[in-house]
C-alpha cells in the first residue's frame, strides 16, 4: 500500500470541470494553499478545471488560496457558512455580479452533513435554522413535541486538505485547530488528497494518534514547509 | 442622551453571571469581551466553533500560531486541559446541549425569544457562521447588545422584522441599560441603571417591560 | 474544575432505580469492571438501584461485569447489538424466562443512534435493516431512489466507561480497540463518569491526543490496575 | 456423496478475488480464515467492527492483549499502518461505502441478492451485530458458504425462508461446489467444480442456475 503521490501537480490532476471539490481550512487555519495554488497553476496551463463547486466554511480571504482560486474565474459555485474574511473583496464582487452561486449554510449542518456524506446517512434531523429562511423548503418534522429540520447529506468528487503527519497508507494526523472541516471533508470525497506536513514511514504515526484512518485517503503529497494562509494575507501576497 | 453602559460594562455584567465550572461560547467579536471579565474565583472553559475547548487570552503581537485560532480568526492560546476535535464534534457539543451558555450579539430580540443577529436583509453578502448552531445548542443563550441601535431605535421588540437567527431561544438580555429576562413570551426587568427612569426605558424599549418582583439597581465598575 | 472522583462508591451513588445506563466496552475489551461491580456491591448493601436499562454492544459474558448485574435481577432492559458471548448462560436464562426485555439494535446503527443522542440530532436515515424484522414500524423514506429507514437518538441517565488517561477536567484517552462505543455513550448521557487506569494532572495529556474531551465528562474515578473481564472469565471468576 | 470443498478451499478460493490495496472487512468466524489465504504479492487492509484497520495474524497462545480483539472476540496484532477509532466512525466507514469487499457467511442467498445470514427464526436469544450494516455498506458483499445445509438442503435459494438481513445485497458467492455470481435477479455459474455435472450442481440449489458463456473449472490448492 503506497498512497504517496510525488509532486503536487499529480496530487491535482484528476480533478474536471465541473468538479465538487471540498477544500479543507476554517479560515487560514488548515487550508492546503499549495494544493489550491497547483490547481491554480493547472488552470493557467490548460485552461481546466473550472466552473468547479467548492466546499469550505469560508470563500477566500485576500489573494491567496481560495480567493485566488475565485480570482481566475475557476469556481461557479460556493458552499460555505461564512462567506467573510478581513478581505473578502475577490469573492463579493463575482457573487453580487452574479457569477457564483452561493449556498449558504449553518456551520454545525455544513460540518453534519459532510459527516452524513461520509457515514452513509443520506439525511438527519437538526433543530438549527428551523423558522429561519434558510430552512425554507426542507422537510420539517416534530419529534418528541420540538421541530426539527430535515437536512440531506453533502458528498464531493474530491477533498484538497491539509496534514501535519501522513503515512504511505493515508493515515493523518493535523495541527491544532487547523484539523477542523478535513477530517469530515476526507470521508465524504470519492476522492481525497492529503498534503501532508512531514511525510512518516508506515508504523511511525501511532495508531492511537490517527485521527483521519487510510481508508479514507487516496493521495498524500509531502509539502515540508508549507505556507499558511494568514501569514500571507499579512504580507500582501497574491498567486500567482 | 441617557447615560449608559460601555460595551466592557456589559460583557462585566454578562461575566458575572457564569458559574464557576461552566462551559461558554462567546460570539465572534464584541461578546468575546465576555471572557476578559470573569471573576477571579471561578474557572469557565470556552469552546470555539472550529474544534478548540480551553482555550485562554490572545497572545501578544508576534507570538501568534495561525493554526491556533477562534472562530472570529483570531489568535488564541491553550490553558492546561485543552482540547482539539474536529468540526463535526465541535458542533455536537453546540447542538447536543453540552454547553452551559452561550453569550451573542443581537440585532434584534423579541419578547418570544427570537433573535435576529446574522442578517440585516438581502442586501451584501449574506453570512451565518455558527450563530444557527448555539441558539438551539446551548443550555442558556443570553444576548448583550446597545439597548438601542445608532438611530435610537429598540434593539428589543415585540416581533423580528430582521432574518431570525432562532426561534424563541433567548433568555437574557444584557443591553447598554437594563439586565432584562424573558419568561412565557415576556421582557421582565431585572435591573436597570439607577439614574434611568422605568417609563424612560420603556420608551426606549419596543415591547412592553413586565416587572416580577424588585428591580435592582444596574451597577457595575468602571472599567 | 475539578471532576476527580475518590472512591467507586461515589462514582455510582447517584444511580436510581429504573435508571438508563449505558456502559463501555465490546466484550470485555473497554469493560468498566470495577464502576459495574460497584453497582452491584451498592445494590447488594441498599437494595438499589434495580430495574435498569442497560445499553451495551453485549449482555454479558460468564458472571463478571454486565453478567453479574443482570444475574442480581438489577436489569430489565437490555439494548444492544449481539447478546451472545462466550457464556452468555446469565442473560439467556433471564431473557428466556421473560425477566429481561430486549431491544435488538444492528451494531452500526447502535453506535449512531448514540452518537446522534449525544450531538443534538433527534433521528437519522441509514439504509441499514432496511427490509428486514428489525426495521419493523419504523418510518421509511426514499432518498435518490434507494431506501433507507428512519431511526431515532438514543440517550441515557448515565454513562459508565472505562479509558486509559483521564486528568481534572475529564479529557480522556482510550487503550486500543478498548475505545469502542464510550467515546460515543460518554457524549449522549446527562452524566458520564469514566474509571481511568491513569489519572493525571490537567496539562499532561497532549491536547491533540484527547479523544474524549471533558465537556462530556462529569467524573473521573481512577482504577490503577483495572481488571479484565476476558482474563476474569478465563479464571472462571464470579462477583461478587 | 459428492466431493466438496473444505471451508479453509472455500476461503481460499475467496481470497484469490481480493485485489491488492482492498479494504475488507470479514465476518465472524469462518469468513474470518479469509485472511490466511491472501496472494503473497497483495496487501489488503482488514478492517474490525470493533475500532481496529489494519490488524494482522492472531498473536500466540499466551501473548494475547484483550483488550486489542476483533468483532468476534479474537485476539489479534497490529500491522504497520494500523489505526484505532470509535465505534461510529468504525460504522462511518462501512455504511459509508469505505470498505471493498465484506465477506460473510450466510444461512440462505436468495438469487435476488437478498441474505438471511443472522437468525434461524423465532428460538432462542436474536443476535445481529454489525451484519445488517455491513450488507448495505460495503462496495462488494460476498457469501462463503458450504452449497447445502448439513440436512443436504439448498442454502442458495429462489427466496429467503429466514429472517433477512438485507435485501439484495450479495453479489457473488463462493459455496463448496461453485463460484455463483448474482447479475439481474439470477444466479449465473462462474466456476464449478470439474467432478460436478450441471445438472448435479442444479439439482443441489433452490432456484435455476443460468450461464453467461464458459464455466470454469473451480479448482483449488490441497491446504
Amino acid at each position: 500500500m503506497d498512497k504517496r503521490i510525488a509532486t503536487l501537480a499529480e496530487a491535482v490532476s484528476g480533478i474536471p470541470d465541473g468538479a465538487s471539490v471540498m477544500i479543507g481550512g476554517f479560515g487560514g487555519s488548515g487550508a492546503p494553499i499549495e494544493l489550491i495554488h497547483a490547481l491554480i497553476d493547472r488552470f493557467l496551463e490548460t485552461g481546466s478545471p473550472k466552473a468547479l463547486t467548492v466546499i469550505n466554511n469560508n470563500a477566500g480571504n485576500g489573494h491567496v488560496g481560495i480567493a485566488a482560486l475565485i480570482e481566475q474565474g475557476m469556481v461557479a459555485r460556493m458552499v460555505c457558512s461564512f462567506p467573510r474574511s478581513a478581505d473578502p473583496r475577490v469573492f463579493t464582487e463575482r457573487y453580487q455580479s452574479g457569477e457564483i452561486e452561493l449556498e449558504l449554510v449553518p456551520q454545525g449542518t455544513l460540518a453534519e452533513r459532510i459527516r452524513a456524506g461520509g457515514a452513509g446517512i443520506p439525511a438527519f434531523y437538526t433543530p438549527t435554522s428551523y423558522g429561519t429562511d434558510l430552512a425554507k423548503g426542507k422537510p420539517v418534522e416534530e419529534f418528541d413535541g420540538r421541530p426539527y429540520v430535515q437536512e440531506r447529506w453533502l458528498k464531493a468528487d474530491f477533498a484538497l486538505i491539509k496534514a501535519e503527519k501522513g503515512d504511505p497508507y493515508g493515515n493523518l494526523t493535523y495541527r491544532m485547530a487547523a484539523r477542523n472541516f478535513s477530517p469530515l471533508m476526507a470521508t465524504a470525497a470519492a476522492r481525497t488528497v492529503a498534503q501532508v506536513s512531514h511525510l512518516v514511514a508506515a508504523g511511525d504515526i501511532d495508531p492511537e494518534a490517527v485521527v483521519t484512518p487510510g481508508i479514507f485517503v487516496d493521495g498524500v503529497v509531502e509539502v515540508a514547509d508549507p505556507q499558511q494562509e494568514e501569514e500571507l494575507n499579512r504580507a500582501g501576497a497574491h498567486h500567482p | 442622551m441617557t447615560e449608559k453602559l460601555s460595551n466592557a460594562q456589559i460583557a462585566w455584567r454578562a461575566a458575572q453571571d457564569i458559574k464557576d465550572g461552566a462551559y461558554v461560547n462567546l460570539g465572534i467579536g464584541f461578546p468575546e469581551m465576555v471572557a476578559g471579565y470573569m471573576p477571579e474565583d471561578r474557572e469557565a472553559v470556552f469552546h470555539t466553533e472550529n474544534g478548540v475547548l480551553g482555550f485562554g487570552r490572545n497572545p501578544a503581537p508576534g507570538d501568534e500560531d495561525w493554526d491556533l485560532i477562534n472562530a472570529g480568526k483570531k489568535a488564541i492560546t491553550l490553558r492546561p486541559g485543552a482540547a482539539f476535535f474536529h468540526h463535526a464534534d465541535s458542533f455536537a457539543m453546540v447542538r447536543g446541549g453540552h454547553l452551559d451558555v452561550a453569550i451573542l450579539g443581537a440585532y434584534q430580540v423579541a419578547q418570544t425569544g427570537d433573535l435576529a443577529n446574522w442578517s440585516t436583509g438581502p442586501k451584501g453578502v449574506p453570512a451565518v457562521g455558527g450563530a444557527m448552531d448555539l441558539v438551539h445548542g446551548a443550555k442558556r443563550v443570553a444576548v448583550i447588545t446597545d439597548h438601542v441601535t445608532k438611530h435610537g431605535e429598540p434593539k428589543l421588540v415585540e416581533a423580528c422584522t430582521l432574518p431570525l437567527t432562532g426561534v424563541g431561544c433567548v433568555t437574557k438580555v444584557y443591553t447598554s441599560f437594563a439586565v432584562i429576562d424573558i419568561v412565557d413570551g415576556h421582557f421582565v426587568l431585572r435591573e436597570k441603571l439607577p439614574g434611568l427612569s422605568f417609563d424612560d426605558l420603556q420608551s426606549q424599549t419596543g415591547a412592553t417591560l413586565h416587572t416580577d418582583g424588585d428591580v435592582a439597581d444596574l451597577t457595575v465598575p468602571e472599567l
